[in-house]
């Protein structure tokens, strides 16, 4: 029947160009440098410890890991102010980190414990920190997409600047909510900062077979809307794009389209062997392993010794070590509780 | 004083936004065109385009306006032009106003207001005349709330709009001309609670928004054969004031529920439902639910009218449940 | 707050060259020509008296009258083969007479009756004509677009070159469903032709507050899409872009989205008083009514004489008089068949 | 022949498919994944990719595509990757679907069935648990089946392929690895038609889909303590076969009705009313109504399991119609 184009391999790097960070100066200060790999690593070991305690049966559920993408939360959170907003889909794990959520409190809630950032009922896929301004956490694709225009539209009402992040899948370009998201943000002139982890699939389908053009900055095109196409797995390009996006949103107001192209070194979900990928595509992407990659530019630029590294991803496990056992000593919600937190205002009646 | 349904909801969302900063409107047509039923009529003028937003035909993103700016700090009150484009944004109510503050254990609350109005009688047809109470009452995180006169519009939706929790407000085309009295000065009808409007005691007839209108005609037509219907009106569906309804069961014995949505998994049902398990020894007879005929609205004036509830079906039902023996 | 951008006075003609047919040559056999004609004015004459007729209260309901809209539905119906499909919005008048439906049984479902077209269940916004496959009248804004899309899906599997029209005005470009809808048939490769009828306003909201791109075939770029923008108040240049995207269609198996800038003549629906809009805009959208368009050209190429011309309007009225004869006597459905068509077959049980 | 119900429901495709020319399975991950749920397996290998069509995630033209091409003739089998996401396209299925027949005067039939998975107990979480039978159940145009065993839905979902109107088909993902006996060879189990599952004389369980397992285990629990369960199941939600549940309520004068859905107007208390209705002086006692906690789902094992009905809620609430006195 009609339908179905054929299955073509997803390409590598999609088509037209994507922007780069220049490989010789070094933009920012050893300091931020370090900041950048340790936050990418953490986010590394993080997931590496929920893959084995999902395989133990403590973490449950859907679980979407965001191994191989840590350049594009890391990168483009770095540089937020305290009072911006975030908000993601499923594949949370790694935003909740970047903005600076206790990494314990968020293993805690893979657990399903009382101390867990949503106290257990959200899950891993519905982090959630009111403290750091990060607004979930949303399972429905594209779902938090419209909400964010929502904050947006506040944001700018309350005129200080402040800026929301959107993170969101390229599945998630084809839902009905991001058009209408895309255009009033561009007609209302909202600071709202869209950014499209493009890893070029969503679940088994590729960008391919399931949109009709496959450089997701030609959809933001259509609403006249600034836009910008990075190699997301370099984190300097990520950041510097998503700083200029910055700007443009907090001074002019200008909603601003970032295409990260990217990839999942693992399957969709604990549930997916991903047989729908070559072995050879996965392989061109591990090469592009955003952490070495910035590793290799550090040690260049002589800001990164062997010892330096190791001492980091030691402190990295000793953090991922504490979390888990924050996670496995904390308490289970009470089945009291089971009604709380449904209204601010219950009311009498049923 | 005596105002008009569409003047009473009016003047409560003056009354608010002249009270709160963070009160702000946000549809389809609500500004410049003062709504499409001229709910908001004059508040363009009044308030700016900053606090009175005309949007695209785009009911998913207007309800993600709603939610995300509820998130943080502001009191939405987001104008669907009618209930049956709600449909297109269920996705946003269901899924995201009524679960944040509980996947999120309690760390955020969603003060949001979708005011919809719906219902038949104005030959709209299949697509244009829903009432879906039924949709919304299911659903554990919403508020529902469904008045009857102006004063209860006016009332219910001040507390709807400083109510913490996302409250759907559903109005009823056939009732923004009606004429009733509104005390002078703000006042608030709590959300939450039903009232009796009219004492009776040999049957209650429980019925809500234009529906109680009908019952309270129906009344009129029993007294004239000697029968005293009490009429309650629970106003807000979720939560529901059982107490009240069982308290009126308990002392009439019996029971009509009349809505204006359908049957199957009705609000109609629901109620009695609830009325039998918690005054099952009281009731003389089983319960009758007048409700919609179970059609897509057809168009023929005729017809339409022949599908929904008239004050003399309820009679009839109320005749009926006194008709069988206790 | 954020909102609201200011109303711009709608620009009669929006930015950008519309399609224009040429107006020299005799592009059709006379024949054609003045069968065109006479559709344009019967569509006017019907539409001015179910307007007379809901001022007597025996049309009710919402009705959104096609007056000065004539020649998009008019132009690119003409050239449908009988096998293929048209679905349209509220506004459907227009396109249920362009298929050939008797004008009748038209004004009958306007009066509510059972002889009308949908037997007095659709009412105005609702007509249906199975057996000349017009689809509905669809009162949802943009409803009607991934239910066309379905049906182009069956009809490239049929394989007859079969094609849908799929009507639709400017308001609806900003509905979920229509990017959902345009990316599926763009990407399946679809026999369908998205015709929006932009006369530059939904209800009191002019484009230009509606959207952040008011050239609507920028939106069908982002799908990579073939595009024509026409003018709308040019019957021929109506015929001739539908013509051209039906053999894509027919042809190739491909999608077409035609922009046809047009404007109505009164009103949203019968409560509004169109005050949003200028006079002067008004009067220079009606110096260029259609029908007015159509006779000059035609006389100019003495294919129309006065005396042709006063037949036609003659024969015209003949045909509306009788429509409302035949609507005024009527039955009305009777009240025992209100179940009636719920199910196809209902079943036992409640 | 004992299956999973993965592989009942993999059977009704693959038969119908083979059947009828104009079936065609349409969704999100269908094809080259074999589903999300693996239900179509195999498929798009046996019929190609011409029948069997991967889609953008993209649940609105889904739906669509669904409702379009069944009005031309076709028979599609839309799946939903799960009951959730339907919310993104309630209007197809509500406005468009459910009424394309009536308002056209009965010129058109809307073959469409649409496969939802859904329901809790795999921690998914609050917008991942679902039951949304009762808004489906609501609306007049739609047929709603729930199957609670392989065989039910082999032959069910034959049988709403072959139906002429929209089906809405509800899996629930905790069944589809549940095994059971199903007939060899071709069979149909018609729409509208209730099965007693097990008979008793003491008590009716009414209950469906997942509940019905936990109706099945109740009633073992019950038989340890000398009380005889009969548990029935609707099997389809629209429309109910409510004679059949009234002949057993007439038996037993006694009934629970569980499902896992909120209670609100919910299927629950509407069947309940139904049962009242018609059976009101054969009832010993007030129906119970078991269902989900009015909470969204959480996270947590303990908790979700806290939320929804067991084996041993069902029975407690039978001993509780069983102790009050008649
Ligand atoms: C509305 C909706 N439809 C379908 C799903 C099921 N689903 C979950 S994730 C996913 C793929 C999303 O892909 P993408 O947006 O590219 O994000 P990624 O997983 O690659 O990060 C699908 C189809 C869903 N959660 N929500
Ligand atoms: C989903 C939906 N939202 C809102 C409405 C109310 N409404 C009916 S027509 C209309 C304007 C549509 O404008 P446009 O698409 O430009 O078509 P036109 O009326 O100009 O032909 C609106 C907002 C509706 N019917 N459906
Ligand atoms: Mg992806
Ligand atoms: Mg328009």
């Amino acid at each position: 029947m009609a339908g179905v184009t054929k299955q073509k391999k997803a390409t590598a790097r999609p088509k037209g160009g994507a922007a780069k960070s220049t490989k010789n100066e070094i933009p920012l200060p050893a300091k931020e440098l370090r900041k950048l790999l340790r936050k990418m690593q953490l986010l590394r070991a993080f997931e590496e410890a929920t893959r084995a305690k999902y395989l133990e049966g403590k973490v449950y559920g859907f679980c979407h890991l965001y191994l191989g993408q840590e350049a594009t939360a890391v990168g483009s959170i770095s540089i937020l102010r305290p009072d911006d907003y975030v908000i993601s889909s499923y594949r949370d794990h790694g935003h909740c980190l970047s903005v600076g959520t206790d990494s314990g409190r968020i293993m805690a809630e893979l657990f399903g414990r009382e101390t867990g950032v949503s106290k257990g009922r959200g899950g891993s896929m519905h982090l959630f920190d009111a403290e750091r301004n990060f607004l979930g956490g949303d399972a429905i694709v594209a779902g938090q997409i419209p909400l964010a225009v929502g904050v947006s539209v506040a944001l700018k009402q309350l005129g200080k600047g402040q800026v929301i992040l959107c993170f969101f899948g390229d599945g998630a370009l084809n839902e009905g909510g991001f058009h209408e998201s895309m255009n009033l943000a561009s007609l209302w002139k909202l600071p709202i900062i869209f950014i499209c982890e493009n890893n070029i699939y969503g679940m088994g389908t590729s960008i391919e077979r399931a949109s009709a053009v496959t450089q997701a900055t030609r959809r933001a095109d259509a609403y006249d809307m600034a836009t910008d196409r990075i190699d997301g797995m370099d984190v300097l390009a990520v950041r510097m794009a998503t700083e200029k996006a910055l700007r443009r949103a907090r001074e002019e107001n200008l909603p601003t389209f970032l295409e990260m192209i990217c990839y999942r070194f693992v399957g969709h979900s604990m549930m997916d062997p991903a047989k729908y990928r070559t072995r050879d595509e996965i392989e061109e992407w591990v090469r592009r392993d955003p952490i070495e990659q910035l590793k290799a530019r550090m040690t260049g630029w002589s800001l990164l010794t062997k010892a330096d590294w190791e001492a980091m991803v030691k402190d990295v496990e000793r953090e991922v070590a504490e979390a888990v056992a924050f996670a496995e000593t904390s308490p289970e919600p009470q089945i009291a509780t089971l009604e709380d937190w449904v209204y601010s205002d219950p009311g009498k009646g049923v | 004083m005596e105002i008009t349904t569409r003047e009473a909801l009016n003047q409560a969302l003056r009354e608010e936004m002249q009270r709160d900063e963070r009160v702000f409107i946000v549809g389809e047509d609500v500004a410049e065109y003062d709504g499409a039923y001229k709910v908001s009529r004059g508040l363009l003028k009044e308030f700016g385009p900053g606090r009175v937003m005309d949007t695209p035909i785009s009911e998913e993103v207007i309800a993600g306006v709603g939610v995300g700016s509820a998130l943080v700090g502001f009191r939405p009150v987001v104008e669907f032009m009618t209930v049956n484009f709600s449909l297109l944004a269920m996705d946003q109510i269901i899924n995201h106003a009524a679960k944040w503050r509980y996947m999120s254990g309690g760390q955020f609350k969603v003060p949001v207001v979708f005011r919809m109005p719906g219902g038949a009688g104005l030959s709209l047809g299949a697509q244009h005349s829903h009432s879906l109470e039924a949709i919304f009452t299911h659903i554990p995180g919403l508020k529902v709330v469904a008045p009857g006169s102006p004063r209860d519009a006016k009332g219910l939706l001040k507390s709807a709009i400083r109510d913490d929790d996302p409250v759907i407000f559903l109005e009823n085309e056939m009732l923004y001309n009606l004429k009733g009295e509104v005390p002078e000065g703000e006042y608030l009808i709590p959300l939450g609670l039903a009232e009796v409007k009219r004492e009776g005691s040999d049957v209650t007839l429980i019925a809500y928004r234009r529906m109680l209108q009908m019952a309270l005609m129906a009344a009129d037509l029993l007294a004239k054969e000697g029968i005293e219907a009490e009429v309650v009106d629970p106003r807000t569906l979720r939560p529901l004031d059982l107490e009240t309804l069982v308290k009126s069961v308990r002392k009439t014995g019996r029971a009509v529920v009349v809505h204006e949505g359908w049957a199957r998994c009705g609000v109609g049902g629901d109620i009695a439902n609830l009325l039998y398990g918690a005054a099952f020894d009281h009731l003389d007879a089983p319960i009758q639910v007048v409700s919609a005929v179970e059609v897509p609205m057809p168009y023929n004036q005729a017809l339409e009218q022949a599908a929904i509830p008239s004050p003399e079906k309820v009679a009839a039902a109320a005749r009926a449940v006194l008709s069988m023996a206790s």
